[in-house]
């Protein structure tokens, strides 16, 4: 993780302001929109500072190759990739190896939070598309996949938080910027937690930590994770509320369809 | 009832109404739906776009990076459009590399641009020979209600106008600062017309897109020029009904789009 | 596809001849052999200009994987190649963007020809090796692969016919030479006509032209059509007569086999 | 009985046995397989490690590459590690371009060795901007017997351990001459840890990682530090348990690794 | 009959008649097919040739194209053989990247040139270090009747006798002007036998191909010496056999061949 | 094969030593293991000069996907892969033209050992992954390969002996080095090779050759083949020796398992 970040940046000040003005267990501002697309199953936008991601999920649907099925559970295929503008440099668009790895690890998370175990021999399906990236770009893809799994109506144990806690300028912190993952001695710990109770479905660190510091950054991460817990319920609400009302404005379209034919 | 014979009843659906010159959302045969352009959403892009047609949601993002002229041309930038047609925008797309429907896709587009010579490519030199920019268009469809042809045009004619020309200074991009405009001659709109049964309308929804049996995109510049054309489909146009299109109603039915284009803010 | 081209050069000449001294409306010399090879179902070699194209036809058959059938029609596969000498710079083998679009573009003008309605579940190939190239290489590829469609012996409701028209030099002519494609007024406009009726199946254009032009290059493309059209029809009896000479000795020939077995 | 009904059976059998404390290997839940590492085997290389950790064996190689440096950092040299996870080592893998497990493998074997700076890249560098040492750590995976990731860790740092960089004169490096050892700072482990039923363990054999629901896997530098973390599994880990592993229970059983690959001699 | 059951009655029926010393087409057993070269039939290439040998038919053709050279030849141009075994030439052949089928003809026709040492690399040198000219050999397979080996070697060495040097100047190929011939040493030519039961045939029709259990492929160039062979086919040949075809029956075999390349106009 | 060795060397000196001492029939000291490997149904391990080889063999088992499968016989699927740091300079990954073409000789070479008509319907694979590479690697391959296979239980003709001639500084040799395959008239001929019946199963030839050169050289082959097939069989031979031993610790330990559960 560790940058080439200029050592006399002071990454938090003695109020304990950071260089965006944020304390040291601020997030960014967050936006959770629910039901964005209207071909997918479920869907999600999600905007996290500058981090852009929109999710839609499929499912449970047929397996193919048929061979590839699990007669006891669903498989979650989960395709994390980000456009070619979402960074300072343009991308190419096949995913690299990163895109792959991460790919793999939000699938494990949401893996252990959907109850795959009701949809055997079938697959579910979530594909993240990175509009905008700005450090912590998988954790703004998997609150994005976890909110569209639930528009989707995919049963879950529980929604999926995604954070960010890790280290800059000696001090530990939540939700780093890439200006702070640019620190010399910078840590980054994306993590995702199943808020309710507390359990870990992702975890990966990056950088050199203390015992005593990753006690701190551990701290943070599940407070960050209320956080994030509440936005999207609060976006899953509002929701269901709307979706209420489009379901009957639909009905009634449909009984005028059905005039027609 | 299996999904084609579905299609099959949708289409008859569709022939008949069209037979009392209706469309199944009350539009007219020429006329567009609802579209939307949002500009410069992205920040890491040099210029961006969010638009909607009808429900089809199109994110575009163009990226400027230094590269070597081509030996032919070497005091001319370059100009590159790509397009995803994720499964994020419909079941029936699949993930990996994109097939035929999405090279054709981003080459319409890309010659719908590059014919109308928008972008003014000589502008776009910085040593000849050595460097010039190129500028990369790419298209994300992320909802598909039909017609993505005139809506990825749009996305990219818009994101083409948002766009500024990153800083450049001993063979670097200095990150978040810009030198101006990308510099453009005026612009394009694409407008499809697709045939159902033998009526022929402009902007197909999803369900005329998958009933249609073949489809025309014509490409028009600000000053009521042809600049690119392509036929899709496997059915057939009569010389008479290409000639309709062609010297008359891609005219009329290009106007909404093309006021629009014409008073977006350039950056 | 406005070209580099010196703005000196006279595309037309006062007595209305082009560079290669053909006239506006002439098309370059064109050369149709139809059943040019042994292993195909059907086949056929086209020399237009500098152009030549090789195609053979294979089907109706079997679609592998078996789920891309269609139960109403038989798919049409066109694969359009560019060998890497056909070019002036060597080419790379692997098809490039240019060659699958074309390929699909060729695949729809002859689904739209070929009575796919009567071979449900089975596939009919179609393979083209550009040998040569010098500006119309879609348009020869398609006239010699709707031939050795005929030569294979698949029902079409009529032949189809491949033709240029464009302009250069401020005027509205047929058949373009890489040469006056490279006109910095060149427009190109491939078509692929079915001459009986005069629908259009291919059409794509690229350049700055106007209604007017269009009228012009319209009704020329017509006429273009019905000269490949007559060449056509011309090779595909010439095919037939020996053809017909051909399967008497083929019939001798299985006898004797028969009498050796 | 299917396969997955065979794996269930086993996994009940190795839950009941640590239920009572014990591995059905005999280890303790903290104590590592056997393991060796066997230096310098392959002469094409520049540095090379063969380790076995239980039946797992792993070959690494690394080769010294001259390469132009990346723009954001003209003065360092880089690091590239890639892992093999071919059909040679189990039934269960497949041949062709390596899968999201090779892709994983790869990149936190990568990380625990770049995060720990255990190559002193700044060292790595010919002509600023120009020439640059780039170090390709290849790991072929010859037999999986469990736990990978602390296999593969093993083998890439003891071979980078045994890497000498090669002369390198009128810009060819002369084959099989050298100037040096690599330099190196310090060194780092890997630990893994699986969860099978609500019991964890490190260093998982075969069996333990089939049926594991959960793993994570830690890398500790010589000073005691972490430097690098990725948990995998469709399982969850508690809080408690994550803090028991990282502050306490990695750091004991990554002890006998440390003392093997402290006292590894250099080239 | 499955086609399995066909191959083994045409094998019973070929075989019976090599017992009797004769071959289904009326052949001696080292006697070629009739083979017809056209050279210069694709004008865009420096260099080309038709073949038919047979029914078997092979456009081949010559780009060249300036590179830069491998460190370990500064001073030599290079050449480069690829052979496309596209669906054209048969309902068996796929269409695709090349399998290995036509991998392995590539390489051997490729060696059968290169060991012969025909193309005269060191004068391809055009500044020693910087740029060099590679030869590219591009093999289109079109009608496969038998013995592909024998025949896109007959047309790689047309095609390369009938090369010209493109006119070079400032860093650019000037289209359409040339300097001179392909600087050439002499020439080579392949012969391919196979074993069918315990007959051993030249030139191997379609159905000798198909039926054969081990092949050989022979280049002999024109003073008659070896340089190159390739053994295929998951059948032996005993030693015996392969002395007799080394040592003897190719060279009788390759007079014709030889004769025509010797007499073929240079460029 | 022609390298671009110094002309001044001498290949072999007046007393018929070779630049490593060895005489013109010498082969480079070889080591054969078996049963190197845990999970592969049967495996080798082979050093050969500088050369190191690792074979691993899987079958007869079912062909995927299953229209592949031969209704008369087991198909052979060979993978010779070379490891990166095999060679002078680091090698991508990607399987090249090299070891596609040796993939698929070897494939050839072994399959005419097997007895592929006792497994119809099934596949039998073998995985080789070359370690250190020094002139000679396909033919250290297949005879790692053909002792996995018999280690394997794969019932066999014969086993397959790899050897290499050829030719350096006018001399023709065995067994030859980089160093001499960069002689200006070096000459390669690997070669396989059932030593029972001296049936040639593989033969490639690189460089100019007379025929009495070859004469000397094909003789040679057959003598160098039947050393390295003795290797194989004494390997073997211990294998056997200790598998028994291992399997009745294995059948103690089958027991105490049972009992265990």
């Amino acid at each position: 993780m560790a940058g080439k970040g200029n050592e006399n940046v002071t990454y938090v000040d003695k109020s304990g302001k950071r260089l965006d003005g944020r304390k040291v267990d601020e997030l960014r501002p967050i936006k959770v929109d629910v039901g964005v697309l209207d071909r997918a199953d479920g869907s999600a936008y999600v905007e996290w500072g500058h981090n852009k991601a929109i999710a839609a999920v499929y499912g449970p649907r047929e397996v193919l190759p048929k061979h590839m099925a699990n007669p006891y559970k669903a498989i979650m295929r989960v395709y994390y990739r980000m456009a070619p503008f979402s960074v300072p440099e343009h991308k190419r668009p096949a995913p690299g190896r990163r895109e792959i790895e991460i790919s793999k690890v939000l699938s494990e998370a949401l893996d252990a939070a959907v109850l795959t175990e009701r949809f055997p021999q079938s697959q579910i399906e979530v594909h993240i598309d990175i509009l905008d990236a700005d450090a912590g770009t998988r954790i703004t893809a998997l609150t994005a996949a976890s909110a569209a799994l639930a528009d989707a109506g995919i049963p879950m144990r529980d929604l999926v938080a995604g954070v960010s806690v890790g280290k800059a300028g000696g001090r530990v912190i939540a939700d780093l910027t890439k200006a702070e993952e640019d620190a010399s001695d910078a840590v980054d710990i994306p993590m995702a937690i199943l808020p309710s109770t507390k359990e870990v479905v992702l975890l990966q660190m990056d950088g050199i930590l203390t015992k005593e510091e990753w006690k701190d950054a551990h701290e943070l991460a599940h407070k960050a994770a209320e956080k994030v817990y509440n936005l999207q319920k609060e976006a899953l609400r509002k929701r269901y509320e709307s979706a209420e009302a489009v379901e009957e404005t639909e009905e009634i379209a449909e009984t005028k369809e059905e005039v027609v034919e | 009832m299996t999904e084609e014979a579905i299609w099959n009843l949708k289409k008859d659906n569709i022939e008949s109404l069209l037979s009392k010159g209706e469309r199944a959302d009350g539009r007219k045969p020429d006329e567009y739906r609802e579209f939307k352009i949002e500009l410069g959403k992205y920040h890491h892009a040099e210029g961006s776009a969010f638009v909607t047609l009808g429900k089809t949601k199109i994110a575009a993002g163009v990226k400027m990076s230094v590269e070597k002229p081509y030996p032919d041309s070497p005091d001319n930038g370059n100009i590159s459009v790509n397009a995803e047609m994720s499964p994020i925008a419909s079941p029936s797309f699949e993930s990996g590399p994109p097939r035929e429907e999405a090279v054709e896709l981003a080459r319409v587009v890309d010659r719908g641009i590059r014919e109308a010579k928008i972008v003014d490519v000589d502008k776009l030199c910085i040593t000849p020979g050595e460097e010039v920019w190129t500028v990369f268009v790419d298209l994300r469809v992320l909802d598909y209600d039909g017609n993505l042809f005139d809506a990825c045009t749009l996305a990219a004619i818009a994101a083409l106008v948002n766009t500024k020309i990153p800083k450049y200074e001993d063979g670097k991009i200095i990150d978040g600062e810009y030198t101006g405009s990308l510099p453009l001659n005026g612009f394009s709109t694409m407008s499809t017309f697709v045939k159902i049964g033998n009526h022929i309308v402009v902007d197909p929804s999803l369900d005329e897109d998958k009933v249609m049996s073949a489809r025309i995109s014509v490409s028009v510049n600000e000053k009521g020029q042809l600049c690119a054309m392509q036929k899709g489909g496997i059915g057939t146009f009569t010389a008479e009904e290409i000639d309709s299109i062609i010297t008359d109603r891609v005219f009329k039915a290009a106007k909404p789009l093309q006021k629009v284009i014409k008073d977006l803010p350039s950056k």
